[in-house]
């Protein structure tokens, strides 16, 4: 499938603005900036991009402890987000959430969720609404290859299964469920098995080459459209930084980090392909970098001096819509 | 001229009424229509009480959804499908099966309007069946109600009468918070009033004041209400006049209602089905020793199970259930100031 | 594989008192004698008998809400279960289980479970410690169709298969879980599929077929007790009665248990072919017939006169070992 | 010469020792080895929270297992294998996660015993993490323990030092029942006290009494007891004398010891970080106002969360949690008896 320009450009700004924002988030977690834990998407952008460029705003994704880049990939405001990581006033979600359970439910981004399989039930839920009020709209849950392993992932794939739900599971296998090798925890190996014994299509994707994952989830996504039930993706890639901000990943193979970064950036690997085939050029993309350095530059300073929120009035809000 | 419903009728008409008013309201369960997938009848069951029984017959596949055996799966696809336009009700057949699926509701459905800073919206209702006395043991019997109202973001509703019983369920469905709605296996058959036809909502913390009195307050909860009246009865003849207080909901709980009784009467007894520590009787007892202690004339008397689990054997789980005698017993205590 | 005469009465004996058991609770129940939810094993027999067969008393199972045919099958005591049914003090529980909640640890019966889902994750544990403590003794877990369903089955795969635990998953498949066909509830149709998911070996087996089920079911616990890991074995077949007492069953179809006792009865089918081989004579299976219903009747003859439990000393009694 | 060893330092320690006198316990969990099945170090984690480090390389794989993420699975499991022979101490990494594997305890472990006739024996051990301060918000910070004090069967633990985190810990690993062991995850580090060398039990059931006083009696749960012994040294220092009681278990529950201590006082200010309905607290102040009420001078103040999630915002966070502060000013209220 040829993408066009426009559907390139934004891919590309979506996967970097992704990038530039774990990467900066690192850096201000190092200073002491950020409280709480982090876990960084950067590495494993093609997946949330490659997915998320075939779904509108009324398409729902269910996120994990990894969230920020499925919040970027799904058009979730940036500054709004770094706002939220401060834990500001004026965060996405008014400082309450957090990175842990960032969401913005105006963009279809249902949340980061910080329990490991909470989220698939609640796509299926996603998918359901869909289905019942005929909106044509499907849903994504991303879970990663720790979470394929929790009972909650598992019955969720035969009731969407069973009950034909227009929906996506995204299955980000990078490897490593904190310091879990996947190949151990993961019965077999891989969880595309599951997508057989579950009765529905099922696919393995490079999740370093963005274009791989979005011809995948492009024919899964009209799959959900046409009303033929759902899809299991298994996206095969790694991570650049720890489990979360201060993991030591003594774990992880010698020179295995700077492996993926030399020979396995999405980011490298999609401007290579669309220069080499004369999609765009490198000074097209490199102006898409510096707008989106500048974009997060100006997010941080934003949030470094917004106003936290105020105990006496937040506190004991939004606990409930009627009292 | 009455309209004498059965609890069961009761909810099935709330139900129904609901469905009709809202189409945007759906029900899913474990056989809540029954026979999906089955060579027989559809609609075969209407729920393992049969509450639901009817229903799919009315509103169809698309409304009446049943469920495989997935707790986890299926009340968490009631939350989401409440964040995006939907209002589910959905059936967790017995509450005791709580533990494979609280996740959804403990750190899901109580937790996203507060995490996502108010913008989240989820109006999902768990009907569920609690309750000793069907000789169904440790693992069917539990009233595990106190557990909810201990999270935030939860609304619990444990109605007593058949009356209650649709009122509260319609406001539950209305409500744009999630609600966890306890019916007591036993009132199914058991509790019988005047249900008017029209459909009418009880509002969520405003308690019933069952009898008015002035030596004692009784507050009590789900069956435990018709054992306290039973016990009111006799004390009356002993000239003891007790107030009997249904909070109907225990989050919110009516505070109120329950403080001005006790500056009246300056004497508690709490009646809660539930295993004691940790329970609305200890709850309930809490708020009045700090609130209205200068109202006190007397200890706060619990009665309530015994913190041990639900035993089998029918004269086990008869000793096990609070009894009319036992509430008896501790009001006589109370008004020794004892 | 030739069974021996010794293997043949007893499994015969197993079978037909579970049968004789449960028609009897079945007329006790509709008379009012016995309180509760009773759910019959009638026309099962052949899986807990073909199973329990390759079992001793070291080796561990846990059952279902439909439990009393795995306990005869491993052993417990009739008149003891009866007792129990009645909810008298001399129960195999004291009376504080009932039908649900039947076990007879010293068996190595773990428990009925009325928590659909609840048995496999305590099986795994049995297995962990038969390996952990080398006993060489395995574990089996009996579930439903149902509950084949259930997260916390599927992760109890998983977990087995990474764990290489010694165990057996025996998917009673009885095509309904209540009143709703297992043809739906189960995507795919089938359970085996999740063997290969979870990376175990996996079978299907005619469940009227004794034979059938005790070689595949011997196979699999030899496995275990190599050190081999787990098997699925998925046991096809129905029911005789209602799910529980007092289910009309009109989801199912017209003549559907007829035909089921008509022509696919285990325990007809067993005589026919022990006979025909001349393993065993007819009346050598009629005086065991004979054997068995006079030791229901004085089970029940027993359960009727025995004595309750007495509140004011058991009501409080075997919730902690130490207060 | 003393001996200081960290919260954490001290539970390591327990852990240790009990596998080093007993072969038939282990350990399992979410990477408490770490690494297994990664091309790098293997016990590279020793557990979130660094409390099973190093017992990965003492014990082998065979006593310290790694798990996938399935708490139903292998919680139950550890469950399971006590029932077998072996004394299993899971951990729970936080217990915010109890609700995707409930059941085990509450319909499973709790249970047998009772179901069984007192025939089973579970000596499992629980360890979980929980409590606010570390910016985790809503789904890992919570203070679930009242939930499970709720639960007949379970035995709860709630240390509040390095020395009670270790005495403690062997009891519960040498007792037969089933025991949920709270550790707070703010105290691995904050706590610190001289801890004996040699392996000791301290018995459950049996509160520490950590200051003597007669104005007011302050029971106080896990970092709560030093907060609350904070606002005593101010209130000392007005001339407000409290005698500060730490339970260490809450189910089974010192009762003689904090009615004894009311009887002498007439007052009660119970700390808690649970929420508020439903809690220890409430707990706590029922069973005073039914067993102590003739000695009662003021109302129970119970200081505890707010009815809300745990925010994220550190501001928030900090007023969300009970302080010495609002301690201070609950014990003052119920000095002026109001
Ligand atoms: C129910 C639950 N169990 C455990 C955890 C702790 N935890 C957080 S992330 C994580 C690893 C998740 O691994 P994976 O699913 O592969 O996602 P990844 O971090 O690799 O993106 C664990 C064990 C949790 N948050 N929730
Ligand atoms: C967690 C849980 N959910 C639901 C139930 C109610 N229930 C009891 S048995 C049953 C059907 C089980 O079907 P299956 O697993 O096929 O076993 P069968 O009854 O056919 O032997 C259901 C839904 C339960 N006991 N526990
Ligand atoms: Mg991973
Ligand atoms: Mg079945």
């Amino acid at each position: 499938m040829q993408l066009n320009r426009d559907v390139l450009t934004e891919s590309y700004r979506k996967m970097r603005t992704i990038r530039a924002f774990e990467e900066k988030v690192h850096d201000l977690f190092e200073t002491g900036a950020l409280p709480g834990f982090v876990h960084l998407y950067a590495g494993e952008e093609a997946s949330a991009v490659g997915v998320c460029a075939h779904l509108d705003d009324e398409d729902r994704i269910v996120s994990t402890h990894r969230g920020h880049g499925h919040c970027i990939a799904k058009g979730c405001d940036v500054e709004g987000m770094m706002l939220e990581l401060f834990g500001r006033r004026s965060g996405v979600c008014g400082g309450k959430g957090g990175s842990m359970h960032i969401a913005d439910l105006s963009k279809g981004m249902m949340g980061a969720n910080a329990i490991v399989g909470g989220g698939p039930p609640l796509a299926c839920g996603a998918a359901l609404a869909a289905k019942t009020l005929k909106t044509g709209k499907v849903a994504v849950t991303f879970t990663g290859d720790g979470g394929s392993n929790q009972g909650t992932t598992l019955e969720s794939l035969n009731l969407a299964s069973v009950w034909k739900l227009p929906m996506l599971f995204v299955f980000e296998n990078n490897g490593y469920a904190e310091s879990t090798g996947s190949g151990w925890s993961v019965a077999g190996g891989d969880i595309l098995r599951r997508a057989h014994a579950f009765d529905m299509p099922g696919f393995q994707v490079d999740g370093f080459d963005f274009f791989a994952v979005h011809e995948i989830a492009g024919e899964a996504v009209e799959r959900a459209r046409r009303g033929e039930g759902p899809t299991l993706i298994e996206v095969k890639f790694g991570r650049f930084y720890g489990h979360h901000e201060g993991d030591a990943q003594t774990y992880r193979a010698k020179g295995e980090v700077e492996r993926l970064r030399a020979d396995h950036d999405c980011l490298k690997n999609f401007r290579q392909r669309v220069t080499e085939a004369a999609l765009l050029t490198g000074s097209e993309l490199d102006a898409i970098d510096a707008e989106v350095d500048r974009a997060i530059e100006s997010a941080v300073a934003v949030s470094r001096k917004a106003a936290d929120p105020d105990p006496a009035v937040d506190l004991l809000t939004d606990v409930y819509i009627r009292y | 001229m009455a309209r004498i419903l059965t609890y069961r009728d009761a909810l099935r008409e709330a139900l129904r009424q609901a469905m009709e008013e809202d189409p945007t309201v759906i029900l899913m369960g474990e056989d809540i229509a029954g026979g999906k997938g089955a060579p027989g009848e559809q609609d075969a069951w209407g729920g393992d009480m049969g509450v639901t029984k009817g229903l799919w017959g009315q509103f169809g596949d698309a409304r009446v959804i049943d469920t495989p055996i997935s707790e986890a799966s299926y009340i968490g696809a009631a939350v989401g499908a409440a964040t995006c336009g939907l209002r589910p009700v959905a059936e967790l057949m017995f509450v005791d099966f709580m533990g494979v699926c609280f996740d959804q509701l403990l750190n899901q459905a109580a937790k996203f309007r507060y995490m996502f800073g108010g913008k989240a919206k989820t109006p999902v209702v768990i009907r569920t069946q609690y309750g000793a006395g069907y000789r169904t043991a440790a693992q069917h019997s539990q009233t595990l109600y106190s557990m909810f109202a201990h999270v935030p973001g939860l609304k619990v509703v444990v109605p007593s009468t058949a009356y209650d019983a649709k009122g509260l369920l319609i406001s539950a469905i209305r409500d744009d918070d999630p609600v966890i709605f306890f019916e007591h296996k036993v009132l199914y058959d058991e509790a019988r009033d005047d249900v008017p036809e029209a459909p009418y909502a009880i509002p969520f913390g405003e308690a019933n004041f069952v009898r008015e009195g002035d030596d004692v307050t009784i507050v009590a909860l789900g069956r435990m209400v018709h054992f306290a009246a039973k016990a009111a009865d006799v004390l009356a003849k002993n000239g003891v006049s007790c107030e009997l207080i249904d909070p109907r909901t225990i989050s919110p709980l009516d505070e109120d209602s329950i403080l001005e009784s006790v500056e009246k009467t300056g004497r508690l007894v709490v009646v809660d089905e539930s295993y004691p520590r940790c329970s609305m009787a200890a709850d309930i007892a809490g708020l009045v020793v700090d609130k209205a202690f200068h109202a006190l004339k007397a200890p706060i008397r619990q009665v309530t199970a015994p913190h041990t689990p639900v035993p089998f054997a029918p004269v086990l789980e008869d000793a096990f259930i609070p009894s009319p005698a036992k509430i008896e017993a501790a009001v006589r205590s109370v008004m020794k100031g004892a």
